[in-house]
């Protein structure tokens, strides 16, 4: 399943670590706009944070169809699971931590097990509010999401990568997890990327190792595959937007023509999408694969703070795949 | 205990009265509906060994008027987008639920044979997925209101007039979720929603009083922006009557606080919390058959004496 | 603006006065504290280029009699197992929280440098495990409450006097997890439980009125089974009053209503929800430090008018 | 870390599957009343089902130190998080699906975070309530709180060990997760048993094949071990019960001294023991390893049915063992 062009985008740009950045939030909003404007169906549900998921200008344009339950997380996802009831296509913006950690029964009965037609949103997730502390980190999100069936997983890594898989999850029906971060990044991928869940792209050839990243880290991957390349080794950076269901053919690839995997991801190194990339190998080709993410509750501290404290600075990630060699 | 099987289904399928029924014709055909209803899920709760009697009991009387004359729903047509949504928000009455889907169509009668059993779309909760007529699934109390309130903000998008009904549990009030439910159903208005509470103040270990108090319920809900009103929950024109007549308040939801007993009409059942999740053993199935039948005969000579009384008087 | 450094730390530490003070002492002085915890907030939050100006300075004033003059609590021995409980449940104001510790004595005023820096023991949700004095982590709202129900049973089964107060926003209380910790509170008769809403009307993005409307509040806190009071909450004195004398009725936990304003008293903050999590800049700072001088300038002013009218009055 | 030697008990006996078997609740309510006894600070916080745990002869022994919040799974983890601020050990009883999807925020924030003295006991927990369906199915709780820092996670295969973890729990500070398990099992250990976190036991030597497992499926694991026995196959049974922390030792002896690990769980196979196992073999020692568990949201059918059908009967597991061969 895994295509092996990179984005020419990135052949042609200086180093990724000098690239303008983006905050996807700007992408998720004008995407979910523009969604709402061809389909009818489609609403917002929040839980008060209009302005932190950047909607004021959603609201203005479809005062009606941004729904608002006050902060009630709870509420929030049995909502939206009504109005999918009702036909509606709800779009759910919470920050992460919060529509994760406190909605968590919910998402899983009224949205997983009923199937309803639910599109979570994961606003300012990992530890984009860094300075917030744990209660606000939001780490164990994806490991959590995981665990339960019936939910598609989707990281993505750019403004690009947000909104195609905004686009996909509005034309699909069932329930799907979107992580829109808010720390800025590079962008990735051009305008001829096309989203298909559960499946890797390689955005770096490499055959000595192998980075699998995704979200606000895949940049990252990418600047530790140059410094790597400097160095004469030969890194090949896949990204992974969907957590699950997981590339199995891209994991397997990467363990079988390099000699190791690194994962690197804003996120807990226990279930997460190093958990997934270790269950898949021990299954098929064992391969020794360096789980980058955090291993406790972090500390106070910037998101670009504590990639970096993690681990998860170009000049970590690099390290982690040179001690594979 | 002989293990569930085809045999112990015996419910006929009773299906709607015409909508140009009286009164009368309606709640006759109501308890009709109650009285099978409760006959088989005796049956079912007894065969498969597991279930919650209580519970589906206290429930039968409201859910047998919703389906036999209040909602707008058509077993041909389950997936009508304007049919009215009825969310059974306690799910541990599955069983009340499914035989009440057959009762009037939505069920094959015969499938209410593998209740419980390995691999059968009947478990002890109800899955939209496997059952036409099903809503949501629940089972986790304190999920079906905020499912309801989204449901009802999806018809005032659409303006539309299809109505919602959830039944709650008294002690899954206990659940802070419905309140956060309730608090923005009253602020968006939906007076299309309604909320039926089986007040029968019982919960799965105790009484609520004993437990968690909900009183005062109806200042509660009143607090919370609902026109509040107080039903007998195992009276069928009077639960006939509220639910077809609401809104009391127009742009307020209703908060119809159904007064009921768990294991209605069973003596040795009602009232008695450790009937929550009891099953009967074979003299007790007898027993309550046996008292199910008496009391039809009770209530048909009542019925005949109070004809005649009403002849009298004129 | 420069980064939050030493030099921008300047509160005195001011301590409780004796309980033999009188209470226009007691008001003075914890009138006295606000101000200076408001003046070191408003550079902490300036200089620290984040935090919650609006939410800290509507509950600055109860904190300041909380901490000034209500709680059994000693910086010295942070840990007595019988000191009051006091539960921030509107944990994104830590900002006050901390100011109000270092003016009372159980953080290091030079500490306050540290706030939200990285690896700081201030982060931007209050941590016991760092700070003497933090009774619950919180952030995440609607966690306060049940916390400061549970350490009530806990005294009740101690057969303690110790109190417990919990300071929760109103936008806060849309969480069900609060309506089920008041439930559970009524229920065990915590009448040494005292909720303190901190009732600005506006929450992150509106008005709770817009949002999802909280009114009214004392009838909802009534059928919850709590004994409601109302206070300005900017008034040390009646706040004073309030919370010293809970409970109101015997078995009964007390819901104080404190009507407040998010960004108090600072004129282009004040009642403005647009300073939820804004941060004033130069300018801005000036003014406010500016405004707040002018006030107390006032405020003395009045007093000295008020005594001179209570002499020719007499 | 790992002991070494067989429990004593199980080398006089017959066939496992022919054991008595006992519903750990007992003991889970026995071991509770004893530690009331002789600790004051010893408290239960349930939420209704009070029966359903087995409680009613605590309550009646300590009226007062039961304290049921009602149905109100959110505040029943906050009471207890007050209740520890107040000096007491709550043991929160509740059924696990509820208490971890629940209360999860509260579980992170109020217990982990806060680091408080809280027991969290998850009554009926993996598929016990088979018939009930997947929202009383508590398939996801290890992988949700093995990605929560700060958490002890035990999951007790039988009466000795349910005891000897709430000994532990309850003379050690910190929060605790422990499943209590519905479903009878066969004793395993006897009294001379002592429970250290973070150690596995070898509770069958061999070295062809290791099988990890812990809870309701341990015995299975024992019966498998049995049959490949009979068939020539020397399989090393490691009974894992505390699945954080993990022993990486019992782990990494086993990847390097057998040719392959099975783990068998009553849990999700994406994220629960079978992940923290692929985690670690990945780490340090690559290794083949077959993860048995759930890997959907479950049918309807009894615990043993569901077992059964996942691959986890004493054949199943056997077979799983054998494919590593
Ligand atoms: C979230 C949650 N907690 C606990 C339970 C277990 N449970 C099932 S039924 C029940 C009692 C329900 O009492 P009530 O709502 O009064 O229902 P009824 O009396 O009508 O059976 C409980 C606690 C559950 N299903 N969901
Ligand atoms: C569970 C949860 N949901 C959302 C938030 C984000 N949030 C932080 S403050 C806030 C508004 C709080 O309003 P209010 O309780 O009225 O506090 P105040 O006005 O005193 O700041 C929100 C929604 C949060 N901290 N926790
Ligand atoms: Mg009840
Ligand atoms: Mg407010």
């Amino acid at each position: 399943m895994t295509t092996t062009t990179a984005p020419p985008v990135l052949a042609e740009r200086g180093p990724i670590a000098d690239q303008p950045r983006f905050d996807c939030r700007n992408a998720y909003v004008d995407t979910l706009a523009d969604l709402a404007r061809s389909d009818h169906r489609i609403v917002g549900v929040v839980n008060d944070s209009v302005g932190s998921s950047k909607l004021d200008a959603f609201k203005k344009a479809f005062p009606d169809r941004l729904i608002n339950v006050g902060i009630a997380e709870q509420d929030m996802v049995g909502v939206a699971a009504g109005l999918a009831n009702g036909g509606r296509i709800p779009f759910v913006s919470a920050a992460s931590c919060f529509l994760t950690a406190r909605a968590l029964e919910q998402i899983k009965a009224d949205v997983s097990y009923s199937d309803r037609n639910v599109k979570l949103c994961g606003m300012s997730p990992g530890v984009a509010y860094g300075e917030l502390g744990p209660t606000h980190q939001s780490i164990e999100d994806i490991a959590w999401l995981r665990a339960i069936d019936n939910m598609t997983i989707v990281v993505p890594a750019d403004p690009v990568e947000t909104a195609a898989a905004m686009r996909w999850a509005a034309a699909t029906e069932g329930p799907a997890f979107i992580r829109v971060s808010r720390m800025s990044v590079p962008a990735i991928f051009d305008e001829s990327y096309t989203f298909v869940p559960g499946r890797a792209t390689t955005v770096r050839e490499g055959d000595d190792v192998t980075i699998i990243s995704n979200g606000t880290v895949l940049w990252r991957a990418l600047a530790a595959a140059e410094q790597l390349e400097a160095g004469g080794v030969s890194a090949r950076v896949v990204s992974m937007p969907t957590v699950k269901p997981l590339d199995v053919d891209a994991v397997l690839a990467a363990a079988r023509e390099t000699r190791g995997i690194v994962t690197a991801e804003e996120s807990t190194t226990a279930g997460g999408l190093g958990g997934a990339v270790a269950e898949t190998v021990v299954a098929h080709h064992p391969t020794r694969v360096r789980i980058l993410g955090f291993d406790a509750f972090q500390p106070t501290g910037s998101a670009g703070f504590l990639l970096d404290r993690a681990g998860m600075s170009p000049d970590g990630i690099a390290e982690a795949a040179r001690s594979l060699l | 205990m002989t293990a569930l099987a085809p045999e112990h289904v015996t419910m006929p399928v009773l299906g709607r009265l015409s909508p140009h029924a009286s009164r009368a014709e309606q709640v006759a055909h109501i308890a009709e509906a109650a009285r099978q209803i409760r006959l088989q899920d005796l049956k079912l709760v007894h065969h498969a060994g597991a279930g919650h009697i209580g519970g589906d009991f206290s429930a039968i009387d409201v859910l047998a008027t919703l389906y036999g004359a209040v909602l707008n729903v058509d077993p041909d047509h389950p997936d009508d987008p304007e049919r009215d949504r009825f969310i059974l928000s306690k799910g541990h009455v599955a069983g009340a639920l499914y035989t009440t889907l057959a009762a009037f169509g939505f069920l094959p009668v015969e499938e209410l044979a593998t209740f419980l059993k390995p691999l059968s779309k009947l478990n002890g909760h109800p899955n939209r997925n496997y059952v036409r007529g099903v809503e949501a699934n629940t089972g986790p109390l304190g999920h079906g209101l905020p499912i309801a309130v989204g449901h009802a903000l999806s018809a005032k998008l659409d303006v539309s007039r299809r109505r919602t009904y959830v039944l709650t549990g008294d002690g899954e009030l206990q659940e802070g979720s419905n309140w956060e439910a309730m608090m923005a159903a009253s602020h968006h208005e939906l007076d299309s929603l309604t909320v039926i509470v089986d007040r029968n103040r019982l919960q799965q270990g105790a009484t609520t009083r004993e437990t968690n108090d909900l009183d005062p319920l109806d200042a509660k809900a009143a607090a919370f922006g609902f026109a509040v009103v107080e039903v007998n929950g195992h009276d069928h024109g009077e639960l006939l009557d509220v639910l077809s007549a609401v809104p009391f308040r127009p742009g307020k939801p209703t908060f119809v606080i159904a007064h009921t007993h768990k294991g209605h009409p069973i003596s040795y059942m009602s009232n008695n919390v450790a009937w929550h999740h009891k099953v009967p053993d074979e003299a007790q199935l007898e027993q309550a058959l046996a008292e199910l039948d008496r009391l039809q005969a009770e209530q048909k000579h009542e019925e005949v004496a109070r004809a005649t009384g009403d002849e009298r008087q004129r």
